[in-house]
C-alpha cells in the first residue's frame, strides 16, 4: 500500500440522485418520525432515516400487548400506528427539510390504490428525500402480502413508479421461498434500490396462560440479533439476482455486524431494533465503521465485499446444510 | 406538544416527557440489599441522572450487553440524592432481567438512560395527600415522598396486602408520613380487609392521592373514588406497560386512554411517554385491565 | 376438579400402529444414531429417536468448518454425512430392535428414485420403526428443493407411499412463503404424520477473513434458540392447515419450551440442538413435562393445545405486524 | 469399533473414544489464577471426573445456561488430581465463551461432561518422550509430564515462540523434565529460529514425540519428521477443531484423515471422537491446514 494512499470515500449513492453521507441509516419503525431521536441522541451522525410506516389515514394500531422479547430477539405486533401521510406531510416534513440528513418515508397500503395515494401525496413535498415501500403489507384484494408474491409485488412498485420521481426503496419481506425471484421482479419494475430484510413472522407462547403472548393470531415480526444470520444470507441471495444497490437490514447492534452486511453484499444498512435498548447505538456504529475504513485503508466500503459475490465461481460447487 | 409518531393519540389528553432532559450514564452499583422477601434495593452511583429524576420518572437500565435479555428494562427512581450523586431502584426479582439485576456486585457497571416518562404532579400549595400501595410495590414512593415534605406537605401511607409479611416492611416508610394505614386480607395486620374496603372515610381527608401498585388494584382504586362523592379528587396512578424503548419509537408501550371525559372513544396513547404516572380518568380501564397480567 | 380424577395419559399417537410413551423425541442430525447417546446418558426416557439423514451410498458429508455459532443459535453445513442406508439395515436396525424406544431413519435423496430406493430397502427390517422424510434437498432434475414447491414435495410423498407400508412422517422446510400449503400437500399425498421445522437459511461472516465461516456458498442450516418463535408459529400454522398430528421442532431446550410447541398445536416434539450441549437435555425435558402434567392434572398433553386453534373464531380479526 | 454415525470414514483409521466414560458433573470452580499474559489457570472441584481424566482428554464445559454462547466449550485437562478432586483447565481468552470463563469466581459453579476424546499413548516401557509446544499452548502438557514421570520416562520439554514472553513461563514447566530446549523467533530466549530448525538433533535422542499448539506448527512438525530420517518416530498431536457436541452426534468438529498409507483418499474423521489427540502420520495435513485460522 502506497503511503499516498487515495482519501477514503463513505458516500453511497443509491440512485436518482440519492447519495448518503455514510451507508449507515435506521430501519423504519425503530426511531420514529425522528424526533424522539433528535432529543435524546442527535441525528446528524446518520446516512438516512427510514420512517414508521404511513399510511394514507391516521391508524390507532393493534390492541396491547404488542412486544414481545424472545431469545435474542423481539417480537412486534404494533400494527401499523401513524398519524397518516398528511401529518407526515405538514407537521413533520417541514422539520426535517432543515435535518443534515436525508428522510425517506416508509410506506404502507391496503392495496396498489393506498401506496399510490400516499406516494403521490409525499411527491414534491420538500424534506421527503424518497419513499421506501413497505409491500409486505396484506394485500387485501389477494389475501396474501404484496412481498410474497413476484407478480404482485411488480406491479405494485410499477404502479408507484409511475406515480412518483422520488428515489424508490422497496423492502423485501423474508417469509418467502425465493427473495431473489422477488427482489429481481421489483427491479425491474423500477425501483431504484431494494432493502432486505423486513421481520419474521414467530409466535410467542406463555404457559400460565396456554396462549400466544400477542393479541389475535398470536404471530408477530421477529427481530433483533436472533435473525442476523438469516438476514446476512438474505442480503447475499439478493445481492447476486439485482444490479440496483441493496440495504441490508436485521440484527445489527455494532460495528461489526454493519460491517458484515457490506461483505454480504449490502451497499448500505439500517439498524433497527438496536435503537430501542440504545438509542446511541447508531452513531457507535457509524464512528465505529469509519474507524474500521481508515484503519484498513479502504477506499470505499464497497472493498470489503466478499469477492465471490463480485465474481462467481469456485464457490458455486454444491455444499448443503443438513 | 411536538410532533412524534405518537401523534394520532396524545391529542390534548396528556402531556408527553421531554426527551432532552434524558441522559445516557455509565453507573456503578455501590450498593445491593435485601428489603423484604424478593424484594431488593439496588443504588447506583449515577450523579448526572440523580440531579435530574423527579418521582415517577424511571430509567431504562441496560441490565446484559450480549443479547439475552435484549431490551433494557424498566424501573421507576425509588430514591435520587443531588448530594451524593446517586439513584436507587427497588428491585423485584420477576424473571432474567431482575435476576441480572440482583447478581451484580457493588463496582459492576451498568448503563442507565433517565429520566424517563412524565411523574407525578407535585402540589402548588401544601396541603394532605394519600399515597396508596398495594403490596410491596412501593418504588416511586419513598422519592415522592421526600419532595413531597420537602413541599410541607402532609402525607397518609395506604398500604393494603393479603398478609402482614407482603405489606411494605414499616421500618422502611419514609421519614415524615403523618398516618400510616394499613390493610390485610387476614387481618394479620392493620384493619381487615382488601384496600380498596376502607379507603373512603380516609380520603374525606385529603386532597390528593397518587397510587401504585399492580393495574387491577389501580383500576379498583379509581372505580371506587369515581364513583363515590369523591369523583373530583385528583388521583394519579403510575402504570405498567412491557416497553422496547421507554422514549417513544417503538409503540410497544400502547394504553388504552379515553379522552378527558368528552369523547368515548378509546385512544392510544404510549406508557413511557405520557406515563408513567397518569390521572387515573385518562385512562380507559375496561380495556386496560383486558390485558393478561401475565404480560410475557 | 374431582379428587378421583381420571389417571394421565402421555402416550401420542402417530397413526399407523406408531404410538409413542411420551410427545418428547430426538431431531434427526442431533443424535447420530442414538449410539452415542446410549452410551453417554441413556434413551429410555425418549418418546422416539429420528436418527441421521440417511441415503442410499455412504456420505463423506462437505468439507470442514461444518459449525457455526451465532445469538442464541448455530449454523450446521454437514453435508448428510451418513454410511448408507445398507450399513443403517444390517449394522444399526439390529441393536435398536431390542430399544425400548421406536426408531425413525430420516432419509434423504437426490431425486424421487433415491428416496423410494432408501425407504424400500428400510421397509420390513426389524427394529425400524418408521421413516420421516427430509425433503429439504435439492432436487436434482428441477435445482429447487422439494419442500419448497407443493406439488414436487407430494409427488416425492406419493412415491414413496407406494413404497411402504412403515409410519411416514414428512418434515417440511420453514424456507417457504406458505408451509401450510405444503402440509396439505404431503397430508394428502399420504404422510401419517408432518413435522415442523427444518433449519432456516443463514449465514455467518467473519471480517477477518471478509467472507462467510461455512465453505461454498457460505449457507448454513439455522438451529436453536433463536429460531423458536418462528418455528413455534410455523407449527401453528401447519396445525390449522391439517388433520394428521404434527411433530414441533425447533430451539426446544427447556420442558417449557416443549410445552409451548404443545400450546402452539403440536402433538409431539423434537429436541434437537439442545443435545449437543446438554446430552441430558432430552431426560430432563421428559421429566419435566411430565412433572407440568401432573401439577396441572392434565389427562392428556393434548389439553395444552391453544383453544383458539381448535375452535377459530375470535382471533381471526386482523391484527398484523409491521 | 462400535457402529456409530461416523461409520463411514473411522472403520480402521483410528479407535474411538469411550464414551460410557464421560460424566457430567456439577463442577465448583475453586481458583482462578493468571498464568501469563492472557493465560489463566482455572481449577474445578470435580472429583468423578478427576478421577477418570487422562492425559490429552478434553472436557465440555457449560460457560453459560442462557443461550449466549450457546454450546459448551472445549478443554483439554491440564491437570486432575485425584486425592483432592479437582481438575483444572488452561484458559486462553478467545472470544465470549472464555471470556466467561474467565469471569467466575470461586465458588460459581458449571456443568461439566468428561473426559472426552481419545488422549495420549502413554509409553509401555520406559523411555525418553519430547512434549513440544509453540507459545503458550501447553494446555495438556502438566498432566501429561505427570503420568510420564510416573511411569518413569525421561521428558524433554520443547517451546518455540516468536518472542520471550510469549514462552510458556519457566516456573511452570512441570516438575521432573530433565531438559529444556527454548526457540525464540527473535532470539530473545533460547536459541534463535522457529521451534523446527533445531529440533531434527534433538528428537535423534527420544524414543516419541508428543506435539501441541496451532494446526500450523503441527503441520510443521509433522513435515519435518516425517521427511527425514526420523519418519517412523512416534508422534502425536492434539489438534482442535470447532466442536458442536464434543461426543460424536453433530459430525461438526470433522478432520480430514489420511488412510493408514495406503488409501491415499482422504477421508473425514471426528476430532471428537478419534481425536483430539491422533497419530500425525494418520491426519491428512494438506486439507488441514486449508482451512483457515479464523475459524469463527
Ligand atoms: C414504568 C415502569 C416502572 C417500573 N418500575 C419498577 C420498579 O421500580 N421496581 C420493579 O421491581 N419493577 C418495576 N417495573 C417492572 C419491571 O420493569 C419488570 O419487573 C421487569 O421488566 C421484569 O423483567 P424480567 O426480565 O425480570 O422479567 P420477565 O418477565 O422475564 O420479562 C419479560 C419481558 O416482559 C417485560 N415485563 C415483565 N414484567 C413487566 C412489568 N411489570 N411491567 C413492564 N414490563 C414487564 C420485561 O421488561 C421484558 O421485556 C416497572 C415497569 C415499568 C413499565
Ligand atoms: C479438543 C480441544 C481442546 C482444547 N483445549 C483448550 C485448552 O486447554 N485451553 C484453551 O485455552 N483452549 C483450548 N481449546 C480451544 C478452546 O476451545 C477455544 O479457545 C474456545 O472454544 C474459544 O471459545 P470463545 O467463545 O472464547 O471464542 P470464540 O472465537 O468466540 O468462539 C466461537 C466458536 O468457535 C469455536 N472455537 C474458537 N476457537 C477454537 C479453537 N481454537 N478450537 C476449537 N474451537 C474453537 C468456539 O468453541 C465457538 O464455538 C481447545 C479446543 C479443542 C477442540
Ligand atoms: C417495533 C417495530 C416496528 C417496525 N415497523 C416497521 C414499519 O412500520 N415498516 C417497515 O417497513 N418495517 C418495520 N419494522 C421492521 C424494521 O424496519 C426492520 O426491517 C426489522 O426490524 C429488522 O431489523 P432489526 O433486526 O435491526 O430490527 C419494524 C420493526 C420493529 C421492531
Ligand atoms: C448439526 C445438525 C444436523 C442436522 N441434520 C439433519 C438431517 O440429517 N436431517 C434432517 O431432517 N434434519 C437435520 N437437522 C435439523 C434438525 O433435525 C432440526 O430440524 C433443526 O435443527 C431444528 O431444531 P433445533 O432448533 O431444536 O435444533 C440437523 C440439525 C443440526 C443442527
Ligand atoms: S416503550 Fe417504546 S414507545 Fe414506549
Ligand atoms: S463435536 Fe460433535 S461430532 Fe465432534
Amino acid at each position: 500500500m502506497s503511503t499516498l494512499s487515495p482519501p477514503f470515500d463513505a458516500r453511497v449513492d443509491l440512485g436518482r440522485g440519492l447519495v448518503l453521507k455514510n451507508p449507515i441509516a435506521v430501519a423504519s419503525g425503530t426511531f420514529g418520525f425522528g424526533f424522539e431521536a433528535e432529543a435524546l441522541a442527535g441525528i446528524s451522525h446518520l446516512g438516512a432515516i427510514f420512517s414508521k410506516g404511513t399510511t394514507p389515514l391516521a391508524r390507532e394500531g393493534n390492541r396491547p400487548p404488542r412486544i414481545a422479547e424472545t431469545a435474542a430477539g423481539m417480537l412486534n405486533s404494533i400494527g401499523l400506528q401513524n398519524p397518516g401521510v398528511e401529518i407526515v406531510c405538514v407537521d413533520y416534513a417541514p422539520r426535517w427539510a432543515s435535518w443534515p440528513v436525508p428522510v425517506l418515508v416508509n410506506v404502507a397500503g391496503a392495496d396498489i390504490a393506498e401506496y399510490v395515494m400516499v406516494v403521490e401525496r409525499l411527491t414534491g413535498v420538500s424534506g421527503v428525500a424518497g419513499v421506501e415501500l413497505n409491500i409486505s403489507c396484506p394485500n387485501i384484494a389477494h389475501g396474501l402480502d404484496f412481498a410474497t408474491e413476484p407478480a404482485a409485488a411488480a406491479r405494485c412498485v410499477a404502479a408507484v413508479r409511475a406515480a412518483t420521481d422520488l428515489p424508490l426503496v422497496v423492502k423485501l419481506s423474508p417469509n418467502v421461498t425465493d427473495i431473489a425471484e422477488v427482489a429481481r421482479a421489483v427491479e425491474d419494475a423500477g425501483a431504484d434500490a431494494v432493502s432486505a430484510v423486513n421481520t419474521y413472522v414467530g409466535m410467542k407462547i406463555t404457559l400460565p396462560s396456554r396462549r400466544p403472548v400477542l393479541p389475535g393470531m398470536g404471530t408477530g415480526g421477529l427481530s433483533g440479533p436472533a435473525i442476523k444470520p438469516l438476514a446476512l444470507a438474505a442480503v447475499a441471495r439478493v445481492r447476486r439476482a439485482v444490479q440496483v444497490p441493496v440495504i441490508g437490514i436485521g440484527g445489527i447492534a455494532s460495528p461489526g455486524d454493519a460491517l458484515e452486511f457490506l461483505v454480504a453484499g449490502a451497499d448500505a444498512v439500517q439498524v433497527g431494533t438496536a435503537n430501542f435498548n440504545n438509542p446511541h447505538a447508531s452513531r457507535e456504529i457509524v464512528e465505529g465503521c469509519l474507524q474500521y475504513a481508515q484503519q484498513h485503508h479502504l477506499r470505499r466500503f464497497a472493498d470489503l465485499r466478499w469477492q465471490e459475490l463480485e465474481f462467481p465461481g469456485a464457490a458455486e460447487e454444491g455444499m448443503r446444510s443438513d | 406538544m411536538s410532533p412524534t409518531a405518537n401523534a394520532t393519540s396524545a391529542k390534548g389528553l396528556a402531556g408527553e416527557s421531554d426527551l432532552g432532559r434524558a441522559i445516557e450514564e455509565l453507573a456503578e452499583c455501590s450498593q445491593l440489599r435485601p428489603l423484604a422477601r424478593n424484594l431488593f434495593e439496588i443504588t447506583f452511583q449515577s450523579p448526572a441522572i440523580a440531579e435530574l429524576a423527579r418521582p415517577g420518572e424511571f430509567a431504562q437500565i441496560w441490565v446484559e450487553r450480549s443479547h439475552i435479555p435484549l431490551l433494557r428494562r424498566p424501573f421507576s427512581f425509588s430514591r435520587a440524592d443531588r448530594r451524593d450523586g446517586t439513584v436507587a431502584f427497588y428491585l423485584g426479582v420477576v424473571g432474567d432481567g431482575s435476576r441480572r439485576l440482583r447478581a451484580l456486585s457493588p463496582g459492576d457497571r451498568v448503563r442507565i438512560l433517565g429520566p424517563l416518562g412524565r411523574g407525578f404532579t407535585l402540589p402548588e400549595t401544601p396541603g394532605r395527600s394519600a399515597l396508596i400501595l398495594g403490596g410491596l410495590g412501593a418504588a416511586p414512593f419513598p422519592l415522592l415522598a421526600e419532595r413531597l415534605r420537602q413541599l410541607g406537605e402532609e402525607v397518609v401511607w395506604v398500604n393494603g396486602a393479603r398478609t402482614a409479611d407482603e405489606l411494605y416492611p414499616d421500618e422502611l416508610i419514609p421519614p415524615g408520613v403523618q398516618e400510616i394505614v394499613q390493610f390485610t386480607e387476614d387481618g394479620s395486620q392493620g384493619s381487615t380487609g382488601r384496600i380498596t374496603a376502607g379507603l373512603l372515610p380516609l380520603l374525606k381527608e385529603v386532597d390528593r392521592v397518587y397510587a401504585c401498585g399492580p393495574n387491577h388494584m389501580l383500576g379498583a382504586v379509581f372505580q371506587l373514588i369515581s364513583s363515590s362523592s369523591l369523583a373530583r379528587l385528583p388521583l394519579e396512578v403510575s402504570i405498567e406497560a412491557p416497553m422496547g424503548c421507554g422514549f417513544g419509537t417503538c409503540l410497544g408501550c400502547a394504553i388504552p386512554l379515553r379522552a378527558d371525559g368528552t369523547n368515548t372513544e378509546p385512544v392510544i396513547g404510549l406508557c413511557c411517554r405520557q406515563g408513567p404516572v397518569l390521572r387515573g380518568s385518562l385512562l380507559d380501564w375496561e380495556q386496560l385491565l383486558l390485558q393478561p397480567a401475565h404480560l410475557a
